[in-house]
């Protein structure tokens, strides 16, 4: 099995699920590029390059470029997903719902209800989401949870590049609306990556790691700094549990439950900020579900309620790093 | 324009069945016994029957919150649609959509939709299956005067025009939107000439004129069906009632819907041209029309007395699987 | 004192702030109405008649109609707030936020951060949520808590007429961007409110009821939900505290941890879907900042996570109501 | 045209330093040194410049994510900007918005734009105060072909031309987007007669003429401060630089921008034209860009002197109180 990049991962998926179904389309700004231009095709192959090499195999009627409109994106993935297609729309950066939010919260995710259950809306939103390159307030936010809350929406937050592949395949497979986050930041991080298609199902949660004394619930960048926080905290002989929960809407309750049953103590991770966040989410869901069993307070670590600075040393004191998680679990694991 | 007698005889059942549709919901809505917000469409009927008559189950139209009509036009259920706005079992969308939402897109019909332009998006996707799976289908998109100043809107023109996608714009100038005039919202004053200005062409019709509107659909039909891409029509025509009922119309001049019912009713410009030109004689139009009628009734005995919608419903039909 | 409804009491913060501040203009779609046309002037006054008479009182050039096209619509109030006015913008219905959001999320809400502090954006915008009208899923949603979760964002809830008018006064003044929730079927609710200005200051939740078994957190419509919930708990012996937050951004954090360290127990009611919710907010507060003090597991009566049902049966199953809140009490406060 | 030499001093100096320090940024970016995106606005100088020569602080521009060209035309401190840059202390920022968030309220810039298309109703914004408040200002703002697609500058268009609104648009059209040709993003292929189609006058000059935008730009900033409301002008000239820096520009024909730079740089048909007029002499214009270079490289070295923000700014300035 070949180590493949997140980028790779998320290209690969793509190619498959377009060669196994000619309903799977690709629309997006520059997903390839150099349209009504003088230089090459497929110039870009989306802005970080994970769609590029899908113009040259599929062509320009399944890998769409387009004008700079995202409402109009949006809203053509919503109904050609409607009528027939399985539209994959990539929206750059999440922080650019702002214009186009419409067509997920009112028109995608609500189809199916009102129209009775008469609707399937098998679309897919790619984006990326997340901070650490410098790319300040409009281009780092982590939009996740306001699209957890809205019903009818799934909402997929891989954290390696062997989830992002069956995540997606997983997604674009799905009869409903998935919004799909991509960390900016992690493009370049490899592991093992079959080269076949495999799904992994929505609302499973994944224990990257077992331990007895915490419980520490992360997602996408964040599992890593869990981790590594897991790594320091066994080194003062603290236990921890890493769960990765993979998708925020299905929730896999049952997993974080059990475990909190077991530890008794719970750290969040979440690099989104904090109010109505996924990490308040979880909070509250063990708050009313594993009270009995819990020891200690609930620890949720999170950006401050501030925007995403620009400057690197004020977007690393920002962003949730190891020591701030090992430091939380140490508090209540004492 | 030759259209046969069947077509013609269909294109007034259509008519006249909005027309009842609507002036009965109006009653009904008035007993208070209707939940929610009714918008009608009464007086504009030519426009969604003019722009469908030539539409299969495998065109697709996008609707406006003002839908009842669109849906009647594109040949969807009556009692289905009576069901759903009494919020009963057994309406078309299970009761819970209601008027805004009401959709069939078994037929075709993407669905009314409670923000205003977001149709517009929707309907450019529809062309974009038809384009892509080689269906032959066109989508059909009806906006008001005060939804062609919606971002949404702007950009789909763009975008089907970019993509030569199969897609008709049809703007429904009714000259107001909500409480505000046309001539005060559209700062070019020209819905068609700023439209046209996307790279399409955009024709203005009399939107009363049944015969115009279908004239010019049928050219905009053609050319999205033979690959030349969207382009659209501007039709004139009134609303009868308020904006939604119980809208005392405040902004209207008196008696100006009185005159426009009196003198240019889309029905009666119909009835007259085609019983002059001798195509159907006016007993049949009256056999017609008095069917749609029982039509109607039938549907809102049907609904009043249908139970409704049951509690387990409330949670079903959010997700195809969760 | 006179008794007014909400309605006339927003209205009349509206007269008394325009009266008082050249800058303040009011901006909307038929916030007057019958621009264009041969009936009245000043036929709508706003969708709900909300703003009624405030065209007569001061004008075109003060209140403005506009074109339906939200995102122009918050996008000027917002650059005309950093230049110089103090906007009230009316969204009508929140749901479409979905439309504008950008010029929130990413515009007035950053302006500050981004500019290093030299902006000021004293932009209100006013807006209708909440379900009970037959509405369905497009017109009765409750989004505060996606605004809430925006760093740069004050959320206002009131829910009466006496805290509607004190709070917009407040919102007019406040020298940040304010989004002002008014529940579309609490307009004709009527009590005490004095004919002169006065101010309510933001992040003082208001103790609606005293009582030291259970607290009960509520916001807008809710708040009468809770108190009922509160009587009928009485009956049987149950003395519940009742907590109005009044405003969800800055929240009054040491009210509530107060009151539960107080009474032990807590449930909070919540009109909007659960995920990422505001009754998930304030749940996750508690269990990290009162969990010593906690005696029971953190119950929230919320939505389900459905979108608004039309048929007026469904939505009254839809809606938290007196019975469910007084029973999850009684659940926790055994 | 008759523009005093102080003035057009004042224009080569802008359009130098403006240069200059877009070349600096260039080399300093790939020292890796320079943290984030940078989107530079080589080749357009004449546009700034030409747009803005006529503006004086009540006066608004709202800019793009290639801001840093208009904020040097609209007169802000380059040294404040080439802090901001590096993301250091003293920035005009504070270091905590960068390249695409550069603005400064006090000199009426209203800030670069992360958000495509976003700048449009918030200069209409600008316009309104200016409007209410009687202050006799003018409000304008950039937009590249790009940003011509979206809605929000659509929207922005109607609302300006029905509330009459002293708003000037610039319409940036370096044939580029990103990595997408203007003649596949924009339909009508043709930026200035869609602009124009929403009722208020567009004029097309070449973006490369500092003379020519000045011209158009007058008689806009006229119009708009006599009421007569808004107006803008599609002006024409490529970035020399790929759309942010990395961007190895494999989307353009190979020496394509070589040749634009030497035969069409905006700065040589400047210093062509006052010189060959006799208006100015080379000698004064090469001191005078000889001193943008100064000023530009003691900038650089204040910056990369500069310490970074401190840990306290990170939770400052998100509220005026909280
Ligand atoms: C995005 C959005 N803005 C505003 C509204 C409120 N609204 C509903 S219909 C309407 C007027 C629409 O006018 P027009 O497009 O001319 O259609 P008509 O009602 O005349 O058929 C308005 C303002 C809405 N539903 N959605
Ligand atoms: C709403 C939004 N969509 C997409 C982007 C990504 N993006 C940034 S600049 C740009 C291209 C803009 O092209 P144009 O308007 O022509 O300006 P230019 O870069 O040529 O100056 C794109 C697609 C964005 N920042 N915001
Ligand atoms: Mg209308
Ligand atoms: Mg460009």
């Amino acid at each position: 099995m070949a180590k493949k990049t997140i980028r790779e991962a998320i290209n690969e998926a793509l190619r498959l699920e377009m060669a196994r179904d000619p309903a799977v389309v690709v629309i997006g700004e520059d997903v390839a590029g150099g349209a009504g231009l003088d230089g090459e095709e497929d110039a870009f192959g989306g802005v970080m390059g994970v769609t590029k090499g899908l113009y040259g195999a599929f062509g320009a009627p399944r890998v769409i470029d387009t004008p700079i409109s995202e409402t109009a994106i949006m809203g053509m993935a919503a109904g050609a997903a409607a009528t027939g297609l399985r539209p994959v729309a990539e929206l750059m950066f999440c922080d650019f719902m702002g214009v186009c939010f419409d067509q997920i919260l009112n028109q995608a995710a609500k189809f199916r209800y009102m129209f009775g259950g008469k609707a399937r809306t098998p679309l897919v939103v790619r984006n990326m989401y997340g901070g650490g390159l410098g790319a300040a307030a409009q281009h780092s936010q982590c939009l996740y949870g306001m699209f957890t809350a809205v019903p009818g929406i799934k909402v997929v937050v891989p954290c390696n590049a062997y989830d992002a592949k069956g995540l997606l395949i997983q997604a674009i497979r799905d009869d409903d609306p998935v919004i799909f986050f991509e960390h900016k930041a992690m493009y370049d991080v490899a592991d093992e990556v079959p080269d076949e298609a495999y799904t992994i199902p929505f609302g499973e949660a994944n224990i990257v790691r077992e331990g007895g004394d915490v419980t520490i619930v992360a997602l996408g960048r964040m599992v890593r700094v869990a981790a590594k926080a897991a790594e320091q905290l066994a080194a003062d002989g603290i236990e921890a549990e890493v769960i990765d929960l993979r998708t925020t809407s299905p929730l896999d309750e049952e997993t974080i439950i059990e475990s909190v049953e077991e530890t008794g103590r719970l750290v969040i991770v979440d690099e989104a900020n904090p109010r109505c966040s996924i990490a308040a989410d979880v909070a509250a869901l063990v708050a009313g579900q594993a009270f009995e069993r819990l020891e200690a307070p609930i620890r949720q670590v999170t950006a401050p309620h501030t925007p995403v600075p620009f400057s690197p040393e004020l977007e690393r004191l920002y962003l949730p790093d190891a020591g701030r998680v090992a430091q939380a679990a140490r508090e209540i694991a004492g | 324009m030759q259209i046969g007698r069947d077509d013609l005889i269909a294109a007034w059942r259509s008519m006249v069945t909005i027309r009842e549709f609507e002036e009965r919901v109006a009653s009904e809505f008035a007993t208070g016994d209707m939940p929610g917000f009714v918008h009608l469409y009464a007086g504009e009927e030519a426009i969604a029957v003019g722009a469908c008559l030539d539409l299969s189950d495998t065109d697709v139209i996008g609707s406006t919150h003002r839908g009842h009509g669109h849906y009647i036009a594109k040949g969807c259920d009556v009692e289905g649609m009576m069901l759903e706005l009494f919020g009963r079992k057994g309406g078309l969308c299970g009761g819970k959509g209601g008027s805004m939402h009401i959709a069939d897109l078994d037929k075709g019909m993407l669905g009314a939709n409670g923000i205003v332009g977001a149709g517009a998006p929707l309907i450019v996707g529809a062309a974009l299956t038809a384009k892509t799976l080689g269906t032959g289908g066109v989508a059909v998109g009806f906006f008001g005067d005060g939804a062609t100043n919606q971002g949404a809107v702007f950009e789909s023109m763009n975008m089907a025009v970019v993509l030569k996608l199969p897609v008709v714009f049809v703007f429904e100038n009714n000259y107001i939107g909500k409480g505000t005039g046309v001539d005060y919202a559209v700062g070019s004053r020209d819905i068609a000439a700023r439209a046209a200005g996307f790279g399409m062409p955009v024709e203005k019709v009399d939107g009363r004129d049944f015969f115009a509107v279908h004239d010019a659909m049928r050219t905009c039909i053609a050319r999205a069906r033979d690959g030349e891409g969207p382009s659209g029509i501007e039709a004139l025509s009134p609303r009868y009632y308020g904006h939604f009922q119980g809208d005392p119309q405040a902004y209207r001049a008196k008696g100006e819907v009185e005159a426009l019912r009196a003198e240019h009713d889309c029905l009666a410009i119909f009835r007259a041209r085609v019983v002059e030109a001798g195509l159907i004689e006016a007993a049949a139009l009256d056999e017609v029309q008095a069917a749609a009628r029982q039509l109607v009734d039938d549907a809102v005995r049907t609904a009043r007395a249908a139970p409704p919608p049951s509690a387990a419903d409330l949670t079903t039909d959010v997700y195809v699987s969760y």
